[in-house]
This record gives structure tokens, C-alpha cells and sequence, in this order.
């Protein structure tokens, strides 16, 4: 079967290898986790607990606040130190007291068979879940499908296009019966017909651990899937997948698919078979560190733990990166703490970023537009951009834009293509507002 | 504003100043008519003199409903008819004065009057050596540039133009005389 | 002279003029469009730079809403009283109650490139708004981050950036048009009016401490200012002073307070104030090590074992004497 | 039907020829003005383009009736110029009145340029070779037409590059007009390619 | 306050391919190789001085500019060296290596600095230096220097075109400009660029191709006489390629390479003109941003919703 | 005394036509392939400009605002015309190299431009005196653009005149790009160009004046 896939699009360098083998590792827990409130797209958590409470292992301890939030839950037992902002962000500090006193509220859910797709969604959104891929979308609004719309497939995401990271690798091989009944819960949910999971190539073993959990079913295939940046975007995903293009301005639910990954549907299953809220979740730590592994670890252990956990720095570091190298952020402070959307943590090394290139002028090669997964033209975005005409960004579709970096990977000229284009999409946007 | 009534001034100021203008222009044109004609009939005489070596004077002669003129030597034998012609050059018209020999069917000499084409290269057909090859050209030669007729360097359109319109102008001279006898 | 020609020439030009003359006097009725001549003289008056200050897409635009009495005659903030003025003759009103108080852009920061420090370096797009969406690369995450955004949308040439990384407005020059305000990502411009004394140049939210290690001049929540203010205009919210206009009286006392110069006295330019720090505060013998006096600390300069006598670090002290009134023993005191 | 394929044949040969032979911008200097002055963006100098064309060829056709039908058979040639100025510059206001009493939208795409072209010397130009070349009615008429193509043809090439122009990093000294003159020279040294078409 | 600089933090993404600007135009000029050494072996010393004139001037053009305008030198980025050698690949041997220099400096400064360099222009610049010759000095320009043909003039100038053995145009063994008369050559090198994914295949695909069914039709000579013969080749593959003054949209490049060949084909045959290469891609690089601007490509799910 | 002399001066450099209001770009390019012919083409539009602003002033109140332009430029026209007649029986040869761009002049932007903008608001001889500043601002322009296109398309100044002089030795082969179109353009970009180059650096050089001094170094 030939592997599907989507127009355009890059090859970088994947880097996989440095911890595709490794199976995942429990990471030691933090004497002290910070929680931060807001984990997820939409409305920061509202706090639950003051100073000086103990909380439980899994005890809610910040509410949603308006439907696109998400709850927040204790990661570790232990006594709350302070609620206060860490780096801008409003965070509840926890001095763990490494007993893991389970909260009362923590039990099996019930069989899968036997729960209505409502009870599901609430299962779903008490647990806290949010897209695990890193956009930390809160899935219970993911499901809740508006009036009038039809869902009859559901998708998970085994891409995993970014370059060094490989959890959604890893669980697919040594948790496919979960990924498998997650996608189940999912499909109950919608009321979906048709379940896919996509996987690029390069992961044979994941494929034959796919293709081996599916064979009782028959709703359900796996998609052998090019290797190819970003193949793991929810577009670029259903356009492989099925070959539908999502209208521009439009969710996957506008052509009836939803779109989840891999570690979702795996923090679903938790919810439902353990009652288990997301209190931990896996990452690839993973480049100049002396020993790359997959680790699962307690959501708020800072980064710099994770690294030390991972054998610290090999060389200066350079870049802290939480992410992939593609999509994901650079960090200047790593007592951070790495939270639910924390899929990777990529040191690059001062070595290895060498001198930063000056951005030269545009040659016009065209590079970034034949690269461009949404088919737009980044070097007139950064023209517009650059000279603030704003409103003519419109005609050349940059809402489109997924962000993905591809043209800014291939560009020769070393320019910063998509921050200019972030900055011309928030310039549109406001011009936009100020319009209405 | 309700109606309005045209106003009769905008009329009246526009028409005086039509008339006014008129009036002074008549008068400046019968000024300078005169000496106007007389440059056009100076330069005519010239051209047709030159393109008819060895005539000292010429004279009118209608023939098939062409005005040609004829060379005169000293000795008030003919020496050819000159021909005025034109045709589109490159940027506009070309008009030339032909001395011509339909005696012994051949161009004696050609003299651009008046072209608009590129200073510098197409204008060039008034240098010598190009308008000079016409000399003692056949009127049975094919007049093609580059074939036998050595074109300006960068110009062959405006070559062929001018070999064009000399052999326009020998068809409608021998159909004159064709016609005429 | 031949008259003949005359005979042509002025019948048939004359009767071409008074066609054409007749046609453009009909039309000229026939075909009228009403069109406000106001519109064009404001158009005129207008300063022209399009900017956009006044809510409408440009000065014509504005013009024609002055027009249309959607707007008021001194609804163009650059062009100031003198074009309002202007405005309002054409429109046959007065100007209106423009007084000369304006509204001017105020920096509310004073972390230049020697107050702050980089935490992380910073590569990519040289402006504000594209280094505010990676991590936080400046010490202070409130602080200005020194890319001049705010002086390149300036349309009148009233801002420049300074050898300490920081923007400097004109206030001559600034019109209050607001375009630097909205352009900062860190929100750190604000549009005050020129009757205000008193600005408080710091933004930063977080505890002394933080502030401290972040930035020379940031406001550490101290409290002095409030304390010291005569007519008590100044409020601390969110560990910030604000300032009431409208009670502050001008005098200046909580400049003279303030240990990290985070407030200061306009008219515009910077005052440097020598602020004397005659006293030094110790914590005596009497001290019992409650802890409360290193609890209030807004800089963290009291530690101790609960129990034992505490220290005061006189280097980090700002002698904003919270501990004095804290202290149940009465254990520290001017020295 | 040869006569009708020459005829044809000749007014495609007038339209081409004025059109970008001998472009009237570009290789006859005609219409400098605005093509130096509403060449910014594209849309605005296609309207200009078309009102340019619209006014070429409306006079093209009033200049042909004037000149055959008054001038010449009255003998008043030496009165052309005052004349062809009258007909254009009244009948360019007359159009521009009319068209903003009956059709806003159209006025505001194109009316705002006619009082533009009145003065343009594309327009007197094209009338004072009409007379010359001996155009006919209908060839008066393709002649406007080509001419008004070709001036609509280098104006929105124009257009077009000083959009991207708004890019890019000319110099200070160049800026505007200078810069603005260069291409053009550049454009017709292209031009220059279909010489002798 | 000291620098405490530890970490670097920047937007995404944080790997980049290994191509760069220099790197571009460095294998332009090995593509050119092949090309420049035939014509050192057909025309000898005169066509190398030319070569080295053109290049040098270029190179200094372009450094004395930016040093008069104070902005960076950027010459190491080879761009100027491209449009200088690939200016004199365009002369005729013979030409006197002063005109060259000339031709030289106003394709640096006239074609591309005074629109702010590298990027910024509209015309190729090394053609924008053969246009500006070719009307200034056209006598100059169009005298070629034999090998041992007997023509006096390119093959596209010839009384017969048909007389020139096609072999001889292939391996460039006619009169011609330094660069233009060997198609082997030029092909060598123009797959090379292909290869290396520097060109984009649709440009001299759709000029080679419209020039090849045109000229079946119109014209004396055939296809494979128009192809080979003249500047077409090396037009096709590296003059029309210049990414900086062709479209950057995929339809926009089919427009643009079937636009010079269909006005290439108009040139040569109906024109006053023996070849067209040049002013068909002159002609066609004024009407790319147009082109660009309305050959949007179809972003990605841009459809009607509800359509 | 002194208004006039404004009025004259500044069109010679500070509000020269050519180089700075950029009027009459049409014949400022079309005929400037020879000095002779820029010298010419300046003379008979400053005979119009003179000729046309003094009727213009006069009647302007006369005139209603329906008409103004017709009006206006039908006087231009008449003095355009008895200057192209006059130059075809006086100076048949320059009218014969002027052709088309003599009839041009009426709708030369700086006649009328010049009309509406001066003549129809100042009186007449502040006309007279802006009407020959402007005048003698656009010949010499274009008589220097004539003669660097002349250098260097030719190698000659004035040539076809009594006054013709070859500049240039018989080495030198002439650039025929300079007297065509594109080194039309390519000539007056270039040395608005080069003006302006110099223009800003003067502005600069004031500037770093001004703020040395601290004050304005302003005299007039």
C-alpha cells in the first residue's frame, strides 16, 4: 500500500533515532511541582486551594472557567505553598510529600460498553484533558459536536512529523491496546462510524503494533502515511487520510472528521479504566543531552530536572526547546515547570546553532512557496507584512497559515518568514476588529 | 437648488473667445502662408534637383494622373523624372523625392524629405551610404533589405521601408506611363 | 489683405464655442451634484497625515463626517486647538471647550539597557511585538524590550530611541495620538494628560524581591510613597502606587521617597532627585525572631531563624521602614 | 472577401502599431504625466487606463468629424489646434458632469481621472495624427482604441512593478520620481524588441 | 546591569536546511562553467579577457555602490558575479572590452542597485547590460567573429538557415555570442541547476516547448533549427530562471516561460529584429508582478463553504 | 520690486519645472536628443507661457468657472499655434525637428498648470515675471538635458546649427541609446537622481549645522 499524503511540504533531518528504541521510563518525582493554572487554549483554571491546604494525589485543585478551559488537577500529595504567578501565569506550588495519597475521587469509570457518549464527555472533562499533541485544545470541546453538524470519523494523529520527538512512537508500540480503546471512547463520543490512524513510514514497528491491535476490529484502520513536515498537521492529517480539504476558515468537523493524537486517546483510556485525571504525561528529552529517553513524568517537574533526570547538558546548551524543533518554543528559563502540553524538551547546543544568520534580502526563489503545506505565498506575507498593509494580507489568505515553519526551514535568505507572518495575522486581526 | 436658468454669460465668453481667437489666427496664417509656401516650394525645387543629377531646372508634367517632374539639363534635354512618394516607416511616415530614369528603367537618386524614425539608426536612410546604393539601382531589382539592398545595421526595418516604398513608387510611375502611352 | 478667409474661420469657431459653451452651461445645470464645499476647505486645513487618530480612515474621510455632523469640530487630535479652531469657522461654530490640556504619551518604564539585564539572548525579527511571543529574553517580563516599535509608527517624529535602549517622546512634538500606546506589546506607553505631575514608571506587578534582581529602577512595592504623601493620593494596587490625579497636589514628597526612583515629577524630562539616606535601620538586641519583620521586608533584606535574632542586610535595605512599624518589640530602629 | 481581409488586416496593423510599436508612452512621450503620477497601484491605473482609452477613443471620433467635416472643407487647417483642444476639453468636462450625476460608482472608479486627461497630451497628440495619417472614420476609431491599450498596457506594467517596488530598498536619492523614470526607460528599452513588428 | 546571557531564545523552528543565498549562486556559476570554458576553447583569449572584464567590473560595480550608499558590502554572495559573467557569455567575441565594462556597470547599477540590490529588481540584470549595449553600440554588438563557418553573421541572421548543419549549432561550432553558440554545453549545465532543484523545470520547459510548436508552424528553419540556434538555450536556462525576475507561483511560471516564447517567436519572425531571446525575457520580467499578483495559487481549502 | 524677483528666481532652481514640480514631462523627454532642439522647444514654450499667463490674468475674471479650462486652454492653443506657424516661416528647420511637440505645448502641464495655479490669482505683471522665471527654469533644463544626451549620443553640442561643435574626438563612438526613448528616461532619472543625491546630503550637512549651533542657519 502506498503511503498517502498531502501536497508540498518539507524533509527535514528527523533525528529520531536518538530515542526511538527507548522504552519510556518513569521520571522521579519533583520535591516541589508548580502547577500553573493555564495549561491549555482558553480561559485560565480559577484556583481551588490556598496556601498551607493538602491536596491529594489527582484532587482538582483549579475549575474551568467558561466552556474552552480546562480543570486543573494535583500532580502530587502534598501541601500547597503558594498560588501565585510564575512567569506571568497564575500556578499552584505543591511541596510533594511523596506518599501519592490517591484523591477519594480517583476510580475505575466503568466498561466502555456501558457508558452513554454524554458521561463520557464528562469523564473527559473532569479528567482535564487536553490535546497532548501540544496545541493543549481541551478535548471535551473537541467532541461536543454543535447542532447541525455531522461527525462520522475520527482520526488519531500518529504522525508525529516533528523532528526528535518520538512519544506518540513510543506509546503507539507499547500501548496500543490503550490507543486503541481510547479511539473507541472517541468514536462513542461523536457517534463516529470510522476510526483512522494515521503513521508515517518511518515507524514500522508502530504500524505492525497498530495493525496488530486492530485485527479485531473492523471500524478501525491504520494508514501507512509519507514522511513528510508537517504531515501530522489536522489538515494536512485528513487530506492523507481521506483526501478532503478542510475549508479555509474551518474546522475538521466542517467536513465530519475529528482529529486527536495519539497521547489524547491514551490519557482517555486513563480517565475511564483508572479514573486517573491527566496528572502525568510522556516526553522525549531528547538532543544535546547525555542520555536522550522518553520519560513519563509528574505534570510541573521543571524542565532543568527533566534534563538532569536525562543526564544534563552535553556541551554549553544553546537552545532549551519545549517541543519539536519545528513548531516548538525556545525556553530562556528552565526552572519552569514542563506541563500538560509538554510533548518533547530538545537541547540544541551552542555549537550546533553556530552563529545566527542575518536575514539577507528576498531572492524571490520561491522556495517557501513550494514548500508551503497551505499552499500560500510567504514571501509576499512578509512583503505586506514589512510594509503594514495589513489588509491586503487578507487576499493572500494568511489566516491560512498553520505555522508549521516550513517556509522559514527552507528559506536561503535566512529570513524570519513566520514570525513575520504571525505578526502580519495579529496585525490583520486587529485591523479586522478595529473594522467591525 | 429648485431649477436654474443656463447661465448665457458662459456661452457669450466662450464664443468671443473662439471668435477672438479665430480673427488673430486668420490673420497670422495669411502672414505667414506666404513665406511658408515659399520654404515648401524652395525645398521642393532643391530635392528635385538633387535627385535629378545634372538638371539645372525642371517643369510640371501630369502624366496618368501623377504629378512627376522633369529634369532639364543646360541644354534643356531631359535627364529623368523626379517622383514624390511615401509609405509607413517604422514610426511614421516616410516621404522621399526619387529621381528616376524610365528610359533605361533604373533609380538615379533618392532624397528622404521626411521620416520620424529612430534618431541614430533608422534615421540614417538620409546618410549617404545607405540612401547612395539606390543609385543606378534596376527597377527590376527585388528591393528586399539584406538581400540587395545592404540594410543599416540595426535598422533593417526602416531599410525596407524606404526600399518599399522606391519600389511602390517605380510600380505607380510605370503604370503611369503604361497607362499613359 | 485677403478677408475671405475671415468668412470661414469666425462664423464656424464662434458657432464651435457657443456649442460646446452651451452644452457645459446645460450640463452644468442639468447634471449638478450637490457637494458639501465645506468639505473641501476642512480637507484643506487638516494636517493631511492620514493617520487615522480622529477614528476615520483618513482626513478626508473626517472631513466629510465633520460635515455630516458626526463628529466634532476638534475631533482631530494632531491638528490641535488651532486647526479646531479653523475647522469650527468653516463650520460656523466655536471650537468648543478645548482648553489647553492635553493628552501626551508617558514611558512607564525605566529599564534600559543598564537598569536590566538579558536573561536569554534573542534572535529573530528586531521588534517588540515579534520578541514579546518567545520566551521572555529581558530580565524584567514587564519592562520595555527596547526594539523601537513604538518610534517607528510615530507619524510625527516625536519619539527616538536612546543609547540606553530605551524610546524618549517629545512631548512638544507628541500629539496624542495614541498609535505608540497600542503599538507596545508590554503596555508600557500610556496617554496622560499634560496636567499630571506625578508618573509612576514602572509597571511591574511581581514582589520586591523579584523586582530587585530584575531591574534597578522597578517599583518594589514599598509603600513609601503612599506613606510620605501629604494629601494621600497615592493607592498601592496590585503592588503598584497609583497616583489620583485629581488630589495629587504636585509637591513631590514621593519622588523624594521613592529608594528605586520609580516615580518621578513631570514636566517630562527626567529628574534625577540625590535622594539622602541619612539613616540606617538595625534590628537591636531586643529582637525575638517573630519572623514578621522579614515577612513584610518588600526587598527581602530580614533573615533569621524563627527564634533567633534577625539580620538586616543594609546593602539590599531601602529604609522604607515597614519593619519598624511591624516589629512588636520595637527591635529596629534609625541608626 | 479579400477586400475585407486587407481592410481588416490594416486596422489590426493600426491597432498594433499604436498599441506597442510605437507606444504612446513609451516610444512617443505622450501621457508622461499621469503615467508617472497614477501608477502606484494597479487597480487605480487600470481605471485610468480604461478612462484614458474611453477619452482616446470617444475623440478620436469627435476629432475625425471636427477635422473632415469643418475644417477641411472650409479650409481652416492653421485653426486645428485651438479647435481640437475645444472639443476635447469640453467634451471630457461634459462626460465628467454626466457621469457623476448618473453613475456614482462609475465616477468614482473612473470620473475622478477624466479632469486628469483633459490635459494630457496622449489625447491632443493622438487628435493631430489623425489629420496627418489620413484616418478614416473607422481607422480614427481603431487608432484611439489601440492607443488607449497601449497607454493602459505600460501604465499597469508600471503599476505593477512600483507595487513591488513599495518592498523594496531603493535608494533614498531615488525614491519617487527618479526611480519611477528609470524603469520606465528600462520598459522601453524592451520595447524596443518589437521594432519593425 | 552584567549580562547574565545563558540560553537563546527565538521564534520557530529552530533547524534550517543547509541552503544559502552564496550557495544559490555559487552552483549557478559552476553551471556556467561548461558554457564559459567552450567559449575560451571556440574564441580563445579574446572571449576569456571579456569574461574577466565583465566579472571583475561587475564585482566592483557593486561593492563601490553599496559602499557609496553605506550599506553592507554584499559581493560574497557571488550574485554579481553571476550577472557579470553571464553578461559577457551574451557579447559577441569581438567586442572591444571597454563597451564590455560599460555594458558591465550599467547591469549592476541601472539593473539591479538602483532598486536596492540583490532581490529588488525587475529586469535580469546581465540582460538589462546587453540591451542597454545592443542599442547604444548595434553595430558593434551584432559584428561576430568566425570560427570556420562562412556565415557572416548568427545563424538567425543567415540567408539560409537551414545550410547550418544542426551538429554544429549542438556543439556550438557557428558564430555567435561567447555563451550562446554551444546548446550542449548550456544543457549540461542548465540540468545541472535542475538537479540541484536551483531552476524550476517550467520555465524553460514551457519557452523551449512553445518556441519548438510555434516555430513547426511560423518561420523558416524548423523547431530544432530555432532551438539550437541563437541565445535560446542559454535564455531558457539561465536567463529566464533568474529567480529574482521570474514569477514565484507555479502557474506564474508556465505564463512567464510560454509569454517569452511565444513573444521570442514573434520577434525572430515578424520583427525587425534577427533574435528575440533578450527582449523576450525583458519584456516578460515587466509583466511578472502582475503575473504574481494574479496567479495565486488555490490555498490550501480555499472553497466555497455552503459551495 | 522684490516680489517679483521671487517670482522670477524660483523658477530657475527652487521650483524649476522640470527638475523639481516635474511639469511638462512630454516634451522635456521627447525632445531633448539635441540641444538645439531643447533650446527651441524651451524658447516656444516660454513665448507661450509668457504669452498665454498675461492674456490668462487679464481676463480671468471674466471668465466663469464653467468654462475656465476650455476657455484657457483654447488662448494657449491660439499661442501655440501662431508660434508654430511663425517658427514653420521663420525657422523652418527647427519646426521641422520640433514637429509634433510644438502643437504639444497647449497641453504642456506647465502652461496650464502655471494658469491655474499663478495666473489666475496674481496680477499681471507678478505674471509676467513667474511666466519668465518658469520660462527660463524650463529651457535651460532642457537645453541641459539636450546637451548630455547630445555628448553622448553624439558626441556633438548643437549639432545640425551654425554652432555645432564636435565634443567628443573621433575615438569616441556615441551611445545611440541616449537619443532614444529609453535614454530619455534613463537621462532625466539619472540626473534627478544624482540631484537629489546631492540635495539630501546638503539637507544633512544643514542638519548636523543646526545642531551644532543650535540654531537655524537661515538668513533669508
Amino acid at each position: 500500500m502506498k503511503a498517502r499524503t498531502f501536497e508540498q511540504g518539507i524533509h527535514p533531518r528527523y533525528n529520531k533515532e536518538l530515542t526511538a528504541g527507548k522504552a519510556f521510563k518513569l521520571a522521579s518525582q519533583p520535591e516541589e511541582v508548580i502547577i500553573p493554572l493555564q495549561q491549555h487554549i482558553g480561559a485560565p483554571a480559577k484556583p481551588l486551594v490556598k496556601k498551607g491546604d493538602i491536596v491529594n494525589l489527582g484532587q482538582k485543585i483549579g475549575q474551568a472557567t467558561g466552556f474552552v478551559s480546562a480543570d486543573i488537577h494535583a500532580s502530587v500529595s502534598g501541601e500547597v505553598l503558594a498560588v501565585e504567578k510564575v512567569n506571568g501565569s497564575l500556578s499552584v506550588k505543591i511541596k510533594n510529600d511523596f506518599e501519592d495519597r490517591q484523591d477519594e475521587s480517583i476510580k475505575a469509570k466503568g466498561d466502555l460498553k456501558d457508558l452513554s457518549a454524554e458521561e463520557l464527555k464528562d469523564i473527559v472533562k473532569e479528567a482535564g484533558i487536553v490535546g497532548m499533541g501540544g496545541a493543549t485544545f481541551p478535548t471535551h470541546v473537541k467532541v461536543s459536536i454543535p447542532e447541525g453538524k455531522n461527525v462520522d470519523k475520527v482520526i488519531l494523529n500518529g504522525a508525529e512529523c516533528e523532528p526528535y520527538l518520538t512519544v506518540d512512537h513510543r506509546t503507539m508500540v507499547e500501548q496500543a491496546e490503550k490507543v486503541i480503546y481510547g479511539l473507541q471512547a472517541l468514536m462513542k463520543m461523536v457517534d463516529a462510524k470510522e476510526g483512522y490512524i494515521g503513521v508515517e513510514v518511518n515507524k514500522p514497528d508502530a504500524i505492525k503494533s497498530m495493525q496488530q491491535a486492530i485485527k479485531a476490529e473492523d471500524k478501525i484502520s491504520v494508514v501507512p502515511l509519507e514522511v513528510k513536515y508537517p504531515q501530522g498537521g489536522e489538515k494536512q492529517l485528513i487530506k492523507a487520510i481521506l483526501d478532503q480539504e478542510v475549508p479555509s476558515g474551518g474546522l475538521p468537523l466542517d467536513v465530519g472528521v475529528v482529529v486527536n493524537n495519539i497521547g489524547t486517546a491514551v490519557a482517555i483510556t486513563d480517565a475511564i479504566q483508572v479514573g486517573m485525571p491527566l496528572v502525568e504525561r510522556t516526553v522525549t528529552v531528547t538532543g544535546a543531552v547525555k542520555n536522550p529517553q522518553n520519560l513519563i513524568f509528574r505534570i510541573g517537574t521543571p524542565l532543568s530536572q527533566l534534563i538532569e533526570e536525562s543526564g544534563g547538558f552535553i556541551g554549553t546548551p544553546g537552545k532549551v526547546i519545549l517541543g519539536g524543533p519545528m513548531m516548538g518554543q525556545a525556553q530562556s528559563n528552565l526552572d519552569l515547570p514542563a506541563t500538560k502540553g509538554t510533548s518533547g524538551i530538545l537541547v540544541l547546543s551552542k555549537d550546533e546553532l553556530g552563529a545566527y544568520p542575518e536575514a539577507g534580502p528576498c531572492i524571490r526563489c520561491a522556495r517557501c512557496v513550494d514548500a508551503c503545506p497551505a499552499k500560500l505565498l510567504p514571501t509576499a506575507l512578509v512583503n505586506l507584512t514589512k510594509a503594514d498593509m495589513n489588509l491586503k494580507l487578507q487576499d493572500y489568505h494568511v489566516l491560512d497559515c498553520i505555522e508549521c515553519g516550513s517556509c522559514t526551514y527552507v528559506c536561503p535568505a535566512n529570513i524570519e518568514i513566520l514570525q513575520w507572518v504571525k505578526l502580519g495575522k495579529e496585525n490583520l486581526q486587529a485591523e479586522l476588529r478595529k473594522s467591525e | 437648488m429648485g431649477k436654474e436658468k443656463i447661465d448665457i454669460k458662459l456661452i457669450v465668453v466662450l464664443t468671443s473667445i473662439m471668435i477672438i481667437s479665430a480673427l488673430v489666427l486668420s490673420l497670422v496664417y495669411q502672414a505667414t502662408t506666404p513665406l511658408i509656401n515659399e520654404h515648401a516650394a524652395q525645398a521642393k525645387k532643391e530635392a528635385i534637383l538633387d535627385v535629378l543629377p545634372g538638371a539645372v531646372k525642371y517643369e510640371k508634367l501630369e502624366k496618368g494622373g501623377l504629378e512627376l517632374y522633369q529634369g532639364l539639363d543646360e541644354a534643356g534635354s531631359p535627364v529623368g523624372i523626379a517622383f514624390q512618394h511615401e509609405g509607413n516607416g517604422f514610426q511614421g511616415t516616410i516621404i522621399l523625392m526619387i529621381g528616376m530614369d524610365v528610359e533605361n528603367q533604373k533609380l538615379l537618386k533618392v532624397k528622404i524629405l521626411d521620416q520620424l524614425d529612430t534618431p541614430g539608426l533608422g534615421a540614417r536612410m538620409a546618410e549617404e551610404e545607405f540612401k547612395g546604393q539606390f543609385q543606378g539601382k534596376s527597377f527590376s531589382d527585388n528591393f528586399v533589405a539584406k538581400e540587395d539592398v545592404d540594410a543599416i545595421a540595426g535598422a533593417t526595418i526602416s531599410s525596407q521601408a524606404v526600399s518599399n516604398i522606391l519600389k511602390d513608387a517605380i510600380a505607380t510611375v510605370e503604370q503611369a506611363y503604361s497607362g499613359g502611352e | 489683405m485677403d478677408f475671405e478667409i475671415f468668412k470661414n474661420a469666425i462664423p464656424s469657431m464662434g458657432l464651435l464655442g457657443a456649442l460646446f459653451a452651451g452644452g457645459l452651461a446645460y450640463s452644468s445645470v442639468k447634471f449638478k451634484v450637490e457637494e458639501d464645499p465645506r468639505k473641501g476647505e476642512i480637507e484643506k486645513v487638516l494636517p493631511g497625515a492620514n493617520c487615522g487618530a480622529c477614528g476615520y480612515p483618513g482626513c478626508a474621510s473626517f472631513a466629510e463626517a465633520v460635515v455630516k455632523e458626526e463628529t466634532v469640530c476638534d475631533g482631530c487630535p494632531v491638528g490641535g486647538p488651532d486647526i479646531a479652531e479653523q475647522v469650527a469657522t468653516i463650520m460656523g461654530v466655536d471650537a468648543g471647550a478645548s482648553s489647553k490640556e492635553r493628552q501626551i504619551a508617558q514611558l512607564l518604564c525605566q529599564g534600559g539597557k543598564a537598569e536590566t539585564f538579558n536573561q536569554a539572548d534573542y534572535q529573530g525579527i528586531p521588534k517588540c511585538r515579534a520578541a514579546n511571543r518567545v520566551a521572555n529574553s529581558k530580565s524584567c517580563e514587564y519592562g520595555c524590550l527596547g526594539f523601537g516599535d513604538c518610534v517607528s509608527v510615530c507619524a510625527f517624529g516625536a519619539m527616538y530611541m536612546d543609547d540606553n535602549g530605551l524610546p524618549v517622546i517629545d512631548t512638544d512634538k507628541c500629539t496624542g495620538c495614541g498609535k505608540c500606546v497600542s503599538e507596545c506589546p508590554r503596555s508600557i506607553i500610556a496617554l496622560m494628560s499634560n496636567t499630571e505631575h506625578i508618573v509612576v514608571r514602572c509597571k511591574s506587578v511581581l514582589k520586591g524581591k523579584e523586582v530587585k534582581q530584575a531591574c534597578e529602577k522597578g517599583c518594589i512595592g514599598c509603600t513609601l510613597c503612599a506613606k510620605k504623601c501629604p494629601v494621600d493620593a497615592i493607592e498601592m494596587v496590585n503592588n503598584l502606587p497609583v497616583v489620583d490625579a485629581e488630589t495629587c497636589v504636585g509637591c513631590g514628597a514621593c519622588v523624594q521617597a521613592c529608594p528605586t526612583d520609580a516615580i518621578l515629577e513631570t514636566p517630562y524630562e527626567t529628574i534625577k532627585i540625590e535622594k539622602p539616606k541619612e539613616e540606617v535601620l538595625v534590628i537591636t538586641e531586643d529582637c525575638v525572631g517573630c519572623t514578621l519583620c522579614a515577612q513584610k521586608c518588600p526587598v527581602d533584606a530580614i533573615a533569621g531563624d524563627p527564634g533567633n535574632k534577625h539580620e538586616l542586610d543594609t546593602k539590599a535595605c531601602i529604609n522604607c521602614g515597614q519593619c519598624v512599624k511591624v516589629c512588636p518589640k520595637d527591635a529596629i530602629e534609625y541608626q | 472577401m479579400g477586400d475585407l481581409g486587407e481592410l481588416f488586416g490594416s486596422l489590426v496593423m493600426i491597432f498594433m502599431t499604436a498599441a506597442i510599436t510605437n507606444n504612446f508612452i513609451l516610444s512617443q512621450f505622450l501621457g508622461i504625466c499621469p503615467f508617472l503620477g497614477v501608477s502606484k497601484e494597479v487597480p487605480t491605473a487600470f481605471s485610468m487606463g480604461l478612462a484614458t482609452t474611453f477619452v482616446m477613443t470617444t475623440s478620436a471620433v469627435c476629432v475625425w468629424a471636427v477635422n473632415s467635416l469643418i475644417l477641411v472643407p472650409l479650409g481652416l487647417g492653421y485653426l486645428k489646434y485651438v479647435a481640437f483642444i475645444l472639443v476635447i476639453a469640453s467634451f471630457v468636462q461634459l462626460t465628467e458632469m454626466v457621469i457623476k450625476k448618473v453613475s456614482p460608482p462609475l465616477y468614482k472608479a473612473l470620473g475622478i481621472f477624466l479632469p486628469l486627461i483633459t490635459t494630457n497630451c496622449a489625447i491632443l497628440g493622438l487628435a493631430l495624427m489623425i489629420p496627418m495619417n489620413n484616418y478614416n472614420f473607422i481607422e480614427s476609431t481603431i487608432f484611439g482604441l489601440g492607443a488607449g491599450a497601449g497607454f493602459t498596457l505600460a501604465i499597469v506594467l508600471m503599476a505593477g512593478m512600483r507595487e513591488r517596488l513599495e518592498f523594496a530598498d531603493v535608494p533614498a536619492a531615488l525614491k519617487g520620481a527618479p526611480i519611477t523614470l528609470l524603469i520606465a526607460g528600462l520598459m522601453a528599452m524592451a520595447f524596443m524588441g518589437f521594432s519593425g513588428l | 546591569m552584567s549580562n547574565r546571557t545563558q540560553l537563546t531564545v527565538s521564534p520557530g523552528p529552530h533547524v534550517r536546511s543547509k541552503e544559502s543565498t552564496s550557495n544559490i549562486m555559487f552552483n549557478v556559476v559552476l553551471a556556467l562553467l561548461p558554457t564559459t570554458l567552450t567559449a575560451i576553447y571556440y574564441f580563445g583569449s579574446s572571449a576569456l579577457m571579456l569574461i574577466i572584464a565583465c566579472s571583475i567590473t561587475a564585482v566592483a560595480t557593486e561593492a563601490l555602490f553599496q559602499k557609496l550608499r553605506g550599506i553592507p558590502v554584499t559581493i560574497g554572495d557571488f550574485s554579481a558575479l553571476v550577472t557579470g559573467l553571464l553578461l559577457a557569455l551574451t557579447l559577441p567575441p569581438e567586442l572591444p572590452i571597454w563597451m564590455a565594462i560599460v555594458g558591465s556597470i550599467i547591469a549592476i547599477a541601472l539593473g539591479k542597485q538602483v532598486f536596492g540590490g540583490l532581490g529588488y529588481n525587475f529586469f535580469n540584470p546581465a540582460l538589462v547590460g546587453r540591451a542597454f549595449l545592443l542599442a547604444s553600440f548595434p553595430v558593434a554588438m551584432t559584428t561576430w567573429k568566425l570560427i570556420d563557418v562562412t556565415s557572416s553573421a548568427t545563424p538567425l541572421g543567415a540567408d539560409n538557415p537551414t545550410a547550418i548543419a544542426l551538429k554544429d549549432l549542438f556543439l556550438g561550432r557557428v558564430g555567435g555570442s561567447l555563451g550562446e553558440t554551444s546548446a550542449v554545453a548550456i544543457i549540461l549545465g542548465g540540468l545541472y541547476l535542475l538537479y540541484k532543484g536551483y531552476i524550476d523545470w517550467r520555465v524553460p520547459a514551457g519557452y523551449l516547448g512553445t518556441v519548438a510548436v510555434l516555430t513547426t508552424f511560423v518561420g523558416k528553419g524548423g523547431p530544432i533549427f530555432h532551438l539550437l540556434a541563437g541565445g535560446l538555450m542559454l535564455g531558457a536556462f539561465f536567463m529566464a530562471t533568474d529567480m529574482v525576475t521570474t514569477p514565484v507561483t507555479k502557474k506564474g511560471r508556465w505564463i512567464f516561460g510560454i509569454g517569452c516564447g511565444i513573444l521570442l517567436v514573434i520577434i525572430r519572425v515578424y520583427g525587425g529584429l534577427p533574435e528575440g531571446v533578450l527582449y523576450s525575457i525583458l519584456l516578460m520580467n515587466m509583466f511578472v508582478p502582475i503575473i504574481d499578483k494574479y496567479t495565486l495559487p488555490r490555498a490550501f481549502g480555499e472553497v466555497k463553504i455552503n459551495g | 520690486m522684490l516680489t517679483l524677483w521671487k517670482d522670477f528666481v524660483k523658477g530657475l532652481w527652487k521650483e524649476n519645472p522640470v527638475f523639481v514640480m516635474l511639469l511638462g514631462m512630454c516634451p522635456t523627454l521627447a525632445v531633448t536628443n539635441t540641444a538645439t532642439n531643447g533650446l527651441a522647444m524651451g524658447l516656444a514654450t516660454s513665448f507661450v507661457l509668457l504669452g498665454s499667463g498675461i492674456v490668462n490674468s487679464l481676463v480671468k475674471r471674466l471668465i466663469p468657472d464653467e468654462v475656465r479650462i476650455p476657455s484657457f486652454i483654447v488662448i494657449i492653443a491660439t499661442f501655440v499655434t501662431i508660434v508654430d506657424y511663425s517658427a514653420k516661416a521663420y525657422v523652418p528647420a527647427i519646426a521641422e525637428s520640433l514637429k509634433l511637440f510644438i502643437p504639444l505645448i497647449v497641453v504642456n502641464c506647465l502652461i496650464l498648470g502655471r494658469s491655474e495655479s499663478f495666473a489666475s490669482k496674481q496680477p499681471v505683471h507678478r505674471t509676467i515675471a513667474d511666466a519668465l522665471g518658469m520660462g527660463v527654469g524650463f529651457t535651460w533644463a532642457l537645453t541641459f538635458l539636450g546637451i548630455i544626451r547630445e555628448v553622448i549620443g553624439f558626441g556633438t553640442v548643437f549639432r545640425g546649427t551654425s554652432l555645432a561643435i564636435q565634443v567628443m574626438g573621433e575615438w569616441f563612438q556615441p551611445w545611440l541609446i541616449m537619443v532614444l526613448p529609453a535614454g530619455a528616461f534613463l537621462t532625466l532619472g539619472t540626473v534627478l537622481g544624482v540631484m537629489n543625491y546631492f540635495k539630501n546630503r546638503a539637507a544633512s550637512v544643514k542638519v548636523d549645522l543646526q545642531d551644532s549651533t543650535g540654531e537655524s542657519c537661515h538668513t533669508v
